[in-house]
Protein backbone atom coordinates (compact mmCIF):
# COMPACT_ATOMS: atom_id res chain seq x y z
CA UNK A 1 0.00 0.00 0.00
CA UNK A 2 1.15 3.57 -0.83
CA UNK A 3 -1.92 5.97 -0.12
CA UNK A 4 -0.54 8.97 1.32
CA UNK A 5 -2.45 10.45 4.46
CA UNK A 6 -4.53 13.14 3.88
CA UNK A 7 -2.88 16.20 4.74
CA UNK A 8 -5.19 18.62 5.05
CA UNK A 9 -8.10 18.07 7.97
CA UNK A 10 -10.59 19.55 5.58
CA UNK A 11 -11.38 19.55 1.57
CA UNK A 12 -13.34 21.40 -0.15
CA UNK A 13 -14.86 20.30 -3.76
CA UNK A 14 -17.39 21.81 -6.03
CA UNK A 15 -20.24 19.82 -6.80
CA UNK A 16 -22.03 19.08 -9.78
CA UNK A 17 -24.99 21.42 -9.21
CA UNK A 18 -22.35 23.73 -7.78
CA UNK A 19 -23.03 23.47 -4.18
CA UNK A 20 -19.50 23.24 -2.19
CA UNK A 21 -18.91 19.71 -0.58
CA UNK A 22 -17.45 19.47 2.06
CA UNK A 23 -15.17 16.81 3.55
CA UNK A 24 -13.64 16.45 7.20
CA UNK A 25 -13.27 18.59 10.35
CA UNK A 26 -14.24 22.75 10.39
CA UNK A 27 -12.04 23.42 13.21
CA UNK A 28 -9.49 26.68 13.21
CA UNK A 29 -7.10 24.65 10.73
CA UNK A 30 -10.45 23.94 8.01
CA UNK A 31 -11.81 27.57 8.66
CA UNK A 32 -9.94 29.05 6.37
CA UNK A 33 -9.84 26.68 3.90
CA UNK A 34 -13.81 26.84 3.88
CA UNK A 35 -13.74 30.72 4.15
CA UNK A 36 -11.40 31.24 0.91
CA UNK A 37 -13.66 28.72 -0.71
CA UNK A 38 -17.23 30.12 0.16
CA UNK A 39 -16.19 33.64 -1.03
CA UNK A 40 -14.70 32.69 -4.41
CA UNK A 41 -18.43 30.96 -4.65
CA UNK A 42 -19.94 33.61 -4.03
CA UNK A 43 -19.60 35.77 -6.94
CA UNK A 44 -21.54 32.48 -8.86
CA UNK A 45 -24.79 33.10 -7.02
CA UNK A 46 -26.26 31.69 -3.44
CA UNK A 47 -24.01 29.48 -1.75
CA UNK A 48 -24.64 26.22 -1.40
CA UNK A 49 -22.67 23.66 0.73
CA UNK A 50 -23.14 20.18 1.83
CA UNK A 51 -21.88 19.11 5.01
CA UNK A 52 -22.93 15.21 4.97
CA UNK A 53 -18.97 14.39 5.28
CA UNK A 54 -18.20 17.06 7.95
CA UNK A 55 -16.94 14.93 10.73
CA UNK A 56 -16.47 17.73 13.60
CA UNK A 57 -17.40 21.69 13.96
CA UNK A 58 -16.06 23.68 16.31
CA UNK A 59 -17.09 27.30 16.93
CA UNK A 60 -14.05 28.66 14.85
CA UNK A 61 -16.05 26.51 11.74
CA UNK A 62 -19.00 27.73 12.67
CA UNK A 63 -17.73 31.32 12.69
CA UNK A 64 -16.83 30.90 8.67
CA UNK A 65 -20.82 29.52 8.20
CA UNK A 66 -21.93 32.42 10.31
CA UNK A 67 -19.92 34.97 8.53
CA UNK A 68 -21.05 33.56 5.15
CA UNK A 69 -24.64 33.89 6.06
CA UNK A 70 -24.06 37.64 7.51
CA UNK A 71 -22.82 38.46 3.70
CA UNK A 72 -25.80 36.09 2.10
CA UNK A 73 -28.37 38.54 3.90
CA UNK A 74 -26.50 41.50 2.77
CA UNK A 75 -26.96 40.36 -0.56
CA UNK A 76 -31.00 39.36 0.18
CA UNK A 77 -30.09 35.51 -0.25
CA UNK A 78 -29.81 32.84 2.33
CA UNK A 79 -26.87 30.04 2.69
CA UNK A 80 -27.98 26.67 2.67
CA UNK A 81 -26.48 23.91 4.15
CA UNK A 82 -27.58 19.93 2.48
CA UNK A 83 -26.97 16.91 4.52
CA UNK A 84 -26.81 18.31 7.87
CA UNK A 85 -26.28 15.67 10.47
CA UNK A 86 -25.84 15.28 13.80
CA UNK A 87 -22.10 17.09 14.75
CA UNK A 88 -23.23 20.54 12.55
CA UNK A 89 -27.50 20.10 14.16
CA UNK A 90 -25.69 19.93 17.82
CA UNK A 91 -23.70 23.09 17.21
CA UNK A 92 -26.27 25.27 15.31
CA UNK A 93 -28.22 24.45 18.20
CA UNK A 94 -26.53 24.97 21.39
CA UNK A 95 -25.53 28.31 19.66
CA UNK A 96 -28.98 28.91 18.82
CA UNK A 97 -28.04 29.44 14.73
CA UNK A 98 -30.08 27.45 13.39
CA UNK A 99 -32.24 29.86 11.91
CA UNK A 100 -29.41 31.58 9.89
CA UNK A 101 -29.58 28.99 7.75
CA UNK A 102 -31.90 26.80 5.13
CA UNK A 103 -31.13 23.51 6.00
CA UNK A 104 -32.15 19.96 4.95
CA UNK A 105 -30.89 17.06 6.86
CA UNK A 106 -29.41 14.14 5.77
CA UNK A 107 -32.39 12.47 6.07
CA UNK A 108 -34.40 14.57 4.00
CA UNK A 109 -35.00 13.77 0.37
CA UNK A 110 -33.02 16.20 -1.51
CA UNK A 111 -30.12 16.13 -3.75
CA UNK A 112 -28.30 12.97 -1.75
CA UNK A 113 -24.48 13.57 -0.91
CA UNK A 114 -22.74 10.76 0.21
CA UNK A 115 -25.16 10.24 3.02
CA UNK A 116 -22.93 9.98 5.75
CA UNK A 117 -20.79 11.48 7.71
CA UNK A 118 -16.61 10.57 6.32
CA UNK A 119 -14.34 8.82 9.27
CA UNK A 120 -11.57 11.12 7.88
CA UNK A 121 -9.37 10.34 10.62
CA UNK A 122 -6.41 9.44 7.62
CA UNK A 123 -4.31 9.03 10.88
CA UNK A 124 -4.10 4.99 10.24
CA UNK A 125 -5.36 4.59 13.78
CA UNK B 1 -4.60 -4.16 33.99
CA UNK B 2 -3.00 -1.12 36.20
CA UNK B 3 -5.16 1.23 33.48
CA UNK B 4 -6.93 3.22 36.01
CA UNK B 5 -5.18 4.11 39.15
CA UNK B 6 -6.99 3.61 42.65
CA UNK B 7 -8.42 6.92 42.58
CA UNK B 8 -10.08 5.60 39.29
CA UNK B 9 -7.71 8.12 37.55
CA UNK B 10 -5.92 7.89 34.03
CA UNK B 11 -3.19 10.20 33.21
CA UNK B 12 -2.83 13.05 33.79
CA UNK B 13 -1.74 13.26 30.21
CA UNK B 14 -0.04 17.07 29.68
CA UNK B 15 0.97 17.89 25.50
CA UNK B 16 3.00 20.72 24.90
CA UNK B 17 2.54 22.01 21.49
CA UNK B 18 3.54 25.39 19.27
CA UNK B 19 0.20 27.55 18.61
CA UNK B 20 -0.20 25.20 15.10
CA UNK B 21 -4.07 25.42 13.89
CA UNK B 22 -3.39 21.67 12.23
CA UNK B 23 -2.95 20.23 15.71
CA UNK B 24 -5.57 20.65 17.39
CA UNK B 25 -7.16 17.74 15.26
CA UNK B 26 -3.68 16.15 17.30
CA UNK B 27 -4.95 16.65 20.45
CA UNK B 28 -8.77 16.11 19.65
CA UNK B 29 -7.61 12.28 18.82
CA UNK B 30 -5.53 12.31 22.00
CA UNK B 31 -8.61 13.24 24.11
CA UNK B 32 -10.30 11.02 22.32
CA UNK B 33 -8.49 7.92 22.90
CA UNK B 34 -7.72 8.86 26.96
CA UNK B 35 -11.65 9.34 27.03
CA UNK B 36 -12.21 6.07 25.36
CA UNK B 37 -10.09 4.30 28.04
CA UNK B 38 -11.66 5.60 30.20
CA UNK B 39 -15.08 4.14 29.17
CA UNK B 40 -16.58 7.51 27.94
CA UNK B 41 -19.54 7.08 25.70
CA UNK B 42 -19.29 7.91 21.60
CA UNK B 43 -21.75 11.19 22.12
CA UNK B 44 -19.80 12.48 25.71
CA UNK B 45 -16.57 12.05 23.40
CA UNK B 46 -18.19 14.01 20.54
CA UNK B 47 -18.48 16.50 23.76
CA UNK B 48 -15.01 16.07 24.84
CA UNK B 49 -13.98 16.82 21.35
CA UNK B 50 -15.70 19.96 20.91
CA UNK B 51 -14.55 21.75 24.11
CA UNK B 52 -10.60 20.51 23.68
CA UNK B 53 -10.78 22.78 20.56
CA UNK B 54 -12.58 25.45 21.67
CA UNK B 55 -9.82 25.46 24.44
CA UNK B 56 -7.03 25.59 21.77
CA UNK B 57 -9.29 27.98 19.86
CA UNK B 58 -8.98 30.63 22.65
CA UNK B 59 -4.98 30.18 23.00
CA UNK B 60 -4.25 29.99 19.94
CA UNK B 61 -6.24 33.41 18.34
CA UNK B 62 -5.67 35.39 21.55
CA UNK B 63 -2.32 33.48 22.97
CA UNK B 64 1.22 35.37 21.80
CA UNK B 65 2.24 32.36 19.75
CA UNK B 66 4.65 30.81 22.15
CA UNK B 67 4.02 26.90 23.63
CA UNK B 68 0.39 26.22 24.52
CA UNK B 69 0.53 23.58 27.22
CA UNK B 70 -2.60 21.08 27.74
CA UNK B 71 -3.61 18.97 29.99
CA UNK B 72 -6.43 15.95 30.48
CA UNK B 73 -7.16 14.92 33.93
CA UNK B 74 -9.97 12.13 33.66
CA UNK B 75 -11.77 10.10 36.41
CA UNK B 76 -14.78 7.94 36.12
CA UNK B 77 -16.68 10.77 36.68
CA UNK B 78 -15.69 14.08 35.02
CA UNK B 79 -12.51 14.78 31.88
CA UNK B 80 -11.20 18.13 32.31
CA UNK B 81 -8.53 19.57 29.69
CA UNK B 82 -7.34 22.63 30.73
CA UNK B 83 -4.90 25.02 28.77
CA UNK B 84 -2.71 27.76 29.06
CA UNK B 85 -0.48 29.62 27.46
CA UNK B 86 1.95 32.63 28.39
CA UNK B 87 0.11 35.99 27.52
CA UNK B 88 0.06 38.99 29.75
CA UNK B 89 -3.12 41.46 29.62
CA UNK B 90 -5.55 38.07 28.57
CA UNK B 91 -8.89 40.11 27.94
CA UNK B 92 -11.62 37.58 29.05
CA UNK B 93 -14.74 39.53 27.65
CA UNK B 94 -13.05 39.74 24.55
CA UNK B 95 -15.79 39.48 22.48
CA UNK B 96 -14.26 37.31 19.96
CA UNK B 97 -14.55 34.66 23.27
CA UNK B 98 -18.13 35.14 23.01
CA UNK B 99 -18.88 32.01 20.86
CA UNK B 100 -16.05 29.64 22.39
CA UNK B 101 -17.68 30.87 25.78
CA UNK B 102 -21.24 29.68 24.21
CA UNK B 103 -20.10 26.42 23.06
CA UNK B 104 -18.50 25.54 25.97
CA UNK B 105 -21.95 26.24 27.99
CA UNK B 106 -23.52 23.82 25.41
CA UNK B 107 -21.19 20.71 26.08
CA UNK B 108 -19.57 20.98 29.38
CA UNK B 109 -20.89 21.02 32.95
CA UNK B 110 -18.52 23.73 34.03
CA UNK B 111 -15.71 25.66 32.52
CA UNK B 112 -14.10 28.75 33.14
CA UNK B 113 -11.59 31.36 30.95
CA UNK B 114 -9.14 33.24 33.32
CA UNK B 115 -5.73 35.17 33.26
CA UNK B 116 -4.20 33.54 36.39
CA UNK B 117 -0.23 35.00 36.97
CA UNK B 118 1.28 35.67 33.32
CA UNK B 119 -0.99 33.25 31.33
CA UNK B 120 -3.67 32.82 29.78
CA UNK B 121 -5.85 29.78 31.17
CA UNK B 122 -8.82 27.93 29.92
CA UNK B 123 -10.77 24.83 31.69
CA UNK B 124 -13.49 22.27 30.85
CA UNK B 125 -15.04 19.79 32.27
CA UNK B 126 -17.31 16.94 30.69
CA UNK B 127 -18.88 14.68 32.90
CA UNK B 128 -19.48 10.41 32.33
CA UNK B 129 -22.85 9.56 33.24
CA UNK B 130 -22.39 6.45 34.82
CA UNK B 131 -25.30 3.75 33.83
CA UNK C 1 -2.12 27.67 6.22
CA UNK C 2 0.40 27.54 8.21
CA UNK C 3 1.07 23.86 8.93
CA UNK C 4 4.00 23.40 7.93
CA UNK C 5 6.82 25.51 9.34
CA UNK C 6 9.20 27.91 7.22
CA UNK C 7 11.95 24.78 7.71
CA UNK C 8 9.42 22.31 7.10
CA UNK C 9 8.53 21.19 10.55
CA UNK C 10 5.34 19.98 12.16
CA UNK C 11 5.63 20.04 16.69
CA UNK C 12 7.64 19.56 17.98
CA UNK C 13 5.23 17.88 19.99
CA UNK C 14 5.61 17.07 23.61
CA UNK C 15 3.77 14.78 25.98
CA UNK C 16 4.17 13.77 29.32
CA UNK C 17 2.36 10.99 31.01
CA UNK C 18 2.46 8.34 33.57
CA UNK C 19 4.08 4.99 33.09
CA UNK C 20 0.62 3.19 32.45
CA UNK C 21 0.58 0.52 29.48
CA UNK C 22 -2.86 1.75 28.64
CA UNK C 23 -1.66 5.37 27.38
CA UNK C 24 0.30 3.54 24.75
CA UNK C 25 -2.28 3.45 22.51
CA UNK C 26 -2.87 7.30 23.08
CA UNK C 27 0.61 8.01 21.94
CA UNK C 28 0.08 5.96 18.74
CA UNK C 29 -2.62 8.04 18.11
CA UNK C 30 -1.22 11.37 18.33
CA UNK C 31 1.47 9.87 16.28
CA UNK C 32 -0.22 8.72 13.88
CA UNK C 33 -2.45 12.27 13.72
CA UNK C 34 0.54 14.73 13.30
CA UNK C 35 2.49 11.57 10.95
CA UNK C 36 -0.74 12.10 8.76
CA UNK C 37 -0.73 15.76 8.96
CA UNK C 38 2.93 15.98 7.68
CA UNK C 39 1.98 13.92 4.40
CA UNK C 40 3.32 10.23 5.59
CA UNK C 41 1.96 6.87 4.02
CA UNK C 42 -0.26 4.51 5.77
CA UNK C 43 2.93 1.91 5.94
CA UNK C 44 4.88 5.04 6.95
CA UNK C 45 2.41 5.20 9.68
CA UNK C 46 2.24 2.16 10.62
CA UNK C 47 5.89 1.86 11.00
CA UNK C 48 5.77 4.98 13.04
CA UNK C 49 3.31 3.47 15.36
CA UNK C 50 5.38 0.73 16.27
CA UNK C 51 8.32 3.03 17.07
CA UNK C 52 6.29 4.50 19.76
CA UNK C 53 5.32 1.35 20.96
CA UNK C 54 8.74 -0.20 21.17
CA UNK C 55 9.86 3.61 23.00
CA UNK C 56 7.01 3.14 25.67
CA UNK C 57 7.72 -0.78 26.47
CA UNK C 58 11.18 0.08 27.23
CA UNK C 59 10.74 3.25 29.33
CA UNK C 60 7.42 1.44 31.08
CA UNK C 61 9.39 -1.69 32.10
CA UNK C 62 12.54 -0.22 32.85
CA UNK C 63 12.30 3.07 34.56
CA UNK C 64 11.63 3.81 37.66
CA UNK C 65 7.88 4.36 37.95
CA UNK C 66 8.02 8.38 37.42
CA UNK C 67 6.69 10.02 34.65
CA UNK C 68 7.67 9.57 30.74
CA UNK C 69 8.43 11.96 28.08
CA UNK C 70 7.87 11.96 24.69
CA UNK C 71 8.42 14.13 21.73
CA UNK C 72 7.48 13.69 17.84
CA UNK C 73 9.89 15.78 16.07
CA UNK C 74 8.43 16.29 12.45
CA UNK C 75 9.56 17.30 9.41
CA UNK C 76 9.22 16.22 5.85
CA UNK C 77 11.36 13.98 5.49
CA UNK C 78 11.96 12.08 8.84
CA UNK C 79 9.55 11.65 11.89
CA UNK C 80 11.51 11.07 15.04
CA UNK C 81 10.21 9.76 18.68
CA UNK C 82 12.29 10.75 21.90
CA UNK C 83 11.33 8.84 25.15
CA UNK C 84 12.78 9.38 28.16
CA UNK C 85 12.40 8.81 32.04
CA UNK C 86 14.02 9.16 34.69
CA UNK C 87 16.61 6.45 35.91
CA UNK C 88 20.43 5.68 37.00
CA UNK C 89 21.85 2.32 35.82
CA UNK C 90 20.17 2.07 32.80
CA UNK C 91 21.57 -1.27 31.72
CA UNK C 92 21.57 -0.76 27.91
CA UNK C 93 22.84 -4.16 27.22
CA UNK C 94 19.42 -5.88 29.06
CA UNK C 95 18.65 -8.82 26.97
CA UNK C 96 14.40 -7.72 27.74
CA UNK C 97 15.65 -5.19 25.57
CA UNK C 98 16.82 -7.50 22.92
CA UNK C 99 13.63 -7.97 21.09
CA UNK C 100 12.60 -4.10 21.16
CA UNK C 101 15.77 -3.29 19.76
CA UNK C 102 15.44 -5.90 17.08
CA UNK C 103 11.70 -4.59 16.25
CA UNK C 104 12.97 -1.31 15.80
CA UNK C 105 15.94 -2.29 13.36
CA UNK C 106 12.92 -3.82 11.20
CA UNK C 107 10.89 -0.45 11.12
CA UNK C 108 13.24 2.58 11.57
CA UNK C 109 15.86 4.30 9.53
CA UNK C 110 17.96 4.67 12.74
CA UNK C 111 17.43 4.40 16.94
CA UNK C 112 18.87 4.54 20.10
CA UNK C 113 19.07 3.38 23.13
CA UNK C 114 20.98 4.96 25.94
CA UNK C 115 21.52 6.69 29.32
CA UNK C 116 21.86 10.11 29.35
CA UNK C 117 22.90 11.96 32.83
CA UNK C 118 20.13 10.37 34.65
CA UNK C 119 17.42 9.41 31.87
CA UNK C 120 17.04 6.04 30.43
CA UNK C 121 16.52 7.53 26.78
CA UNK C 122 15.35 6.15 23.24
CA UNK C 123 14.69 7.36 20.28
CA UNK C 124 14.03 6.20 16.25
CA UNK C 125 13.43 7.55 13.21
CA UNK C 126 11.25 6.61 10.61
CA UNK C 127 12.02 8.21 6.91
CA UNK C 128 9.38 9.64 4.98
CA UNK C 129 10.11 8.67 0.93
CA UNK C 130 8.72 11.76 -1.07
CA UNK C 131 7.57 10.44 -4.02
CA UNK D 1 -26.77 7.33 20.87
CA UNK D 2 -25.42 5.74 23.82
CA UNK D 3 -22.69 2.99 23.00
CA UNK D 4 -19.54 3.38 25.75
CA UNK D 5 -16.44 3.50 24.29
CA UNK D 6 -14.53 0.93 24.41
CA UNK D 7 -11.99 0.55 27.76
CA UNK D 8 -9.70 -2.26 26.76
CA UNK D 9 -8.00 -2.01 23.86
CA UNK D 10 -7.74 -5.71 24.05
CA UNK D 11 -10.14 -8.12 23.92
CA UNK D 12 -10.00 -12.02 23.78
CA UNK D 13 -13.13 -14.44 23.18
CA UNK D 14 -13.38 -18.12 22.70
CA UNK D 15 -14.60 -19.03 19.34
CA UNK D 16 -16.76 -22.31 18.48
CA UNK D 17 -14.10 -24.18 17.73
CA UNK D 18 -12.12 -23.37 20.91
CA UNK D 19 -9.53 -20.86 18.84
CA UNK D 20 -8.91 -17.86 21.03
CA UNK D 21 -10.41 -14.78 18.69
CA UNK D 22 -8.10 -11.48 19.33
CA UNK D 23 -9.67 -8.25 18.64
CA UNK D 24 -7.54 -5.09 19.29
CA UNK D 25 -4.07 -3.59 19.99
CA UNK D 26 -2.02 -6.34 21.34
CA UNK D 27 0.39 -4.05 22.65
CA UNK D 28 1.90 -3.93 26.26
CA UNK D 29 -1.63 -3.38 27.58
CA UNK D 30 -2.89 -5.75 25.56
CA UNK D 31 -0.31 -8.82 25.73
CA UNK D 32 -1.01 -9.39 29.50
CA UNK D 33 -4.69 -9.82 28.58
CA UNK D 34 -3.88 -12.61 26.05
CA UNK D 35 -0.89 -13.95 28.14
CA UNK D 36 -3.71 -15.15 30.26
CA UNK D 37 -6.61 -15.75 28.13
CA UNK D 38 -3.44 -18.03 26.29
CA UNK D 39 -2.83 -19.85 29.98
CA UNK D 40 -6.10 -20.47 30.40
CA UNK D 41 -6.42 -22.02 27.26
CA UNK D 42 -3.15 -24.12 27.34
CA UNK D 43 -5.10 -27.02 29.41
CA UNK D 44 -7.56 -27.66 26.95
CA UNK D 45 -5.02 -29.03 24.10
CA UNK D 46 -3.17 -27.09 20.98
CA UNK D 47 -3.33 -23.45 21.48
CA UNK D 48 -5.12 -21.32 18.31
CA UNK D 49 -5.49 -17.57 17.53
CA UNK D 50 -7.52 -15.88 15.37
CA UNK D 51 -5.99 -12.74 14.99
CA UNK D 52 -7.85 -11.82 11.95
CA UNK D 53 -9.19 -8.36 14.00
CA UNK D 54 -5.93 -7.47 15.54
CA UNK D 55 -4.96 -4.50 14.55
CA UNK D 56 -2.15 -3.42 15.81
CA UNK D 57 0.91 -6.07 17.29
CA UNK D 58 4.42 -4.41 18.97
CA UNK D 59 7.38 -6.78 20.66
CA UNK D 60 5.36 -7.05 23.53
CA UNK D 61 2.47 -8.49 22.30
CA UNK D 62 5.16 -10.78 20.36
CA UNK D 63 6.64 -11.64 23.19
CA UNK D 64 3.30 -13.23 24.65
CA UNK D 65 3.06 -15.30 21.74
CA UNK D 66 6.69 -16.65 21.62
CA UNK D 67 5.85 -17.57 25.40
CA UNK D 68 2.73 -19.74 24.33
CA UNK D 69 5.06 -21.19 21.46
CA UNK D 70 8.02 -21.97 23.44
CA UNK D 71 5.78 -23.61 26.30
CA UNK D 72 3.24 -25.45 23.56
CA UNK D 73 6.97 -26.79 22.29
CA UNK D 74 7.52 -28.67 25.64
CA UNK D 75 4.26 -30.21 25.51
CA UNK D 76 5.31 -31.06 22.04
CA UNK D 77 2.38 -29.22 20.11
CA UNK D 78 2.37 -25.67 18.27
CA UNK D 79 0.28 -22.69 18.47
CA UNK D 80 -1.47 -21.74 15.28
CA UNK D 81 -2.27 -18.13 14.06
CA UNK D 82 -4.65 -18.08 12.09
CA UNK D 83 -6.27 -15.28 10.12
CA UNK D 84 -3.06 -13.49 9.65
CA UNK D 85 -2.92 -10.13 8.33
CA UNK D 86 -0.06 -7.83 6.95
CA UNK D 87 0.16 -6.27 10.60
CA UNK D 88 1.20 -9.25 12.52
CA UNK D 89 2.99 -11.02 9.36
CA UNK D 90 5.39 -7.80 9.24
CA UNK D 91 6.50 -8.50 12.65
CA UNK D 92 6.96 -11.68 12.66
CA UNK D 93 9.15 -11.43 9.56
CA UNK D 94 11.17 -8.79 10.97
CA UNK D 95 11.75 -10.61 13.94
CA UNK D 96 12.48 -13.83 12.40
CA UNK D 97 9.60 -15.28 14.37
CA UNK D 98 7.85 -16.97 11.58
CA UNK D 99 8.47 -20.51 12.17
CA UNK D 100 7.88 -20.87 15.46
CA UNK D 101 4.26 -20.90 14.48
CA UNK D 102 1.86 -22.26 12.47
CA UNK D 103 0.64 -19.67 10.34
CA UNK D 104 -2.45 -19.55 7.62
CA UNK D 105 -2.88 -16.09 6.10
CA UNK D 106 -5.64 -13.86 6.33
CA UNK D 107 -6.83 -14.95 2.56
CA UNK D 108 -6.35 -19.16 3.03
CA UNK D 109 -8.86 -21.04 2.88
CA UNK D 110 -9.64 -21.83 6.50
CA UNK D 111 -12.22 -21.24 9.22
CA UNK D 112 -13.30 -17.37 7.86
CA UNK D 113 -12.95 -14.88 10.86
CA UNK D 114 -13.97 -11.39 9.61
CA UNK D 115 -11.18 -11.29 7.16
CA UNK D 116 -10.79 -8.43 7.97
CA UNK D 117 -8.17 -5.87 9.99
CA UNK D 118 -11.03 -4.30 12.63
CA UNK D 119 -10.77 0.14 13.13
CA UNK D 120 -10.58 -0.71 17.01
CA UNK D 121 -9.85 2.13 18.02
CA UNK D 122 -13.16 3.24 19.36
CA UNK D 123 -11.93 6.42 19.89
CA UNK D 124 -14.76 8.15 17.44
CA UNK D 125 -12.59 10.37 15.50
N1 LIG E 1 -4.02 25.29 33.21
C1 LIG E 1 -3.18 24.42 32.68
N2 LIG E 1 -3.27 24.16 31.40
C2 LIG E 1 -2.45 23.28 30.83
N3 LIG E 1 -1.51 22.61 31.44
C3 LIG E 1 -1.35 22.83 32.74
C4 LIG E 1 -2.17 23.74 33.43
N4 LIG E 1 -1.80 23.76 34.70
C5 LIG E 1 -0.80 22.89 34.80
N5 LIG E 1 -0.51 22.32 33.62
C6 LIG E 1 0.51 21.30 33.31
O1 LIG E 1 0.85 20.71 34.54
C7 LIG E 1 2.25 20.72 34.71
C8 LIG E 1 2.53 21.19 36.10
O2 LIG E 1 2.30 22.58 36.16
P1 LIG E 1 2.33 23.38 37.51
O3 LIG E 1 2.16 24.82 37.20
O4 LIG E 1 3.54 22.96 38.30
O5 LIG E 1 1.05 22.77 38.19
P2 LIG E 1 -0.37 23.37 38.52
O6 LIG E 1 -0.59 24.57 37.65
O7 LIG E 1 -1.30 22.23 38.19
O8 LIG E 1 -0.26 23.67 39.97
C9 LIG E 1 2.85 21.62 33.67
O9 LIG E 1 3.89 20.91 33.03
C10 LIG E 1 1.73 21.88 32.70
O10 LIG E 1 1.98 21.17 31.51
N1 LIG F 1 14.94 12.37 24.82
C1 LIG F 1 13.80 12.99 25.04
N2 LIG F 1 12.69 12.27 25.14
C2 LIG F 1 11.53 12.87 25.36
N3 LIG F 1 11.34 14.15 25.51
C3 LIG F 1 12.39 14.93 25.43
C4 LIG F 1 13.66 14.39 25.19
N4 LIG F 1 14.54 15.40 25.16
C5 LIG F 1 13.83 16.51 25.37
N5 LIG F 1 12.51 16.24 25.52
C6 LIG F 1 11.42 17.18 25.73
O1 LIG F 1 11.87 18.42 25.32
C7 LIG F 1 11.69 19.41 26.32
C8 LIG F 1 12.94 20.21 26.47
O2 LIG F 1 13.86 19.43 27.15
P1 LIG F 1 15.38 19.86 27.31
O3 LIG F 1 16.08 18.86 28.14
O4 LIG F 1 15.40 21.30 27.74
O5 LIG F 1 15.81 19.80 25.80
P2 LIG F 1 16.78 18.84 25.02
O6 LIG F 1 16.94 17.56 25.79
O7 LIG F 1 16.06 18.65 23.70
O8 LIG F 1 18.03 19.66 24.92
C9 LIG F 1 11.29 18.69 27.58
O9 LIG F 1 10.13 19.30 28.09
C10 LIG F 1 11.01 17.28 27.14
O10 LIG F 1 9.63 17.05 27.20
Amino acid sequence: MTETGSPDSLTVEVGAHGELVVTGDIDIAGGPILDSAITDREEHGPVVIDVAAVSFIDSSGLRSLLGAARRARGRDEVVALRNVGAEVARLLEITGTTEQFEISAASDPSPAGSGESADSDGAGE
Amino acid sequence: MARVNERGMIGPVEIRVPPDPSLSKVLRLAASGVASLAGYTVDEIDDIKIAVSEVLIALIEHGRGESIDVQFVVDSHTFTVRGRTPMEGFDVNDPDLQLCRTVLEGVCADHGIDQVDSNAQIWATVEHLSI
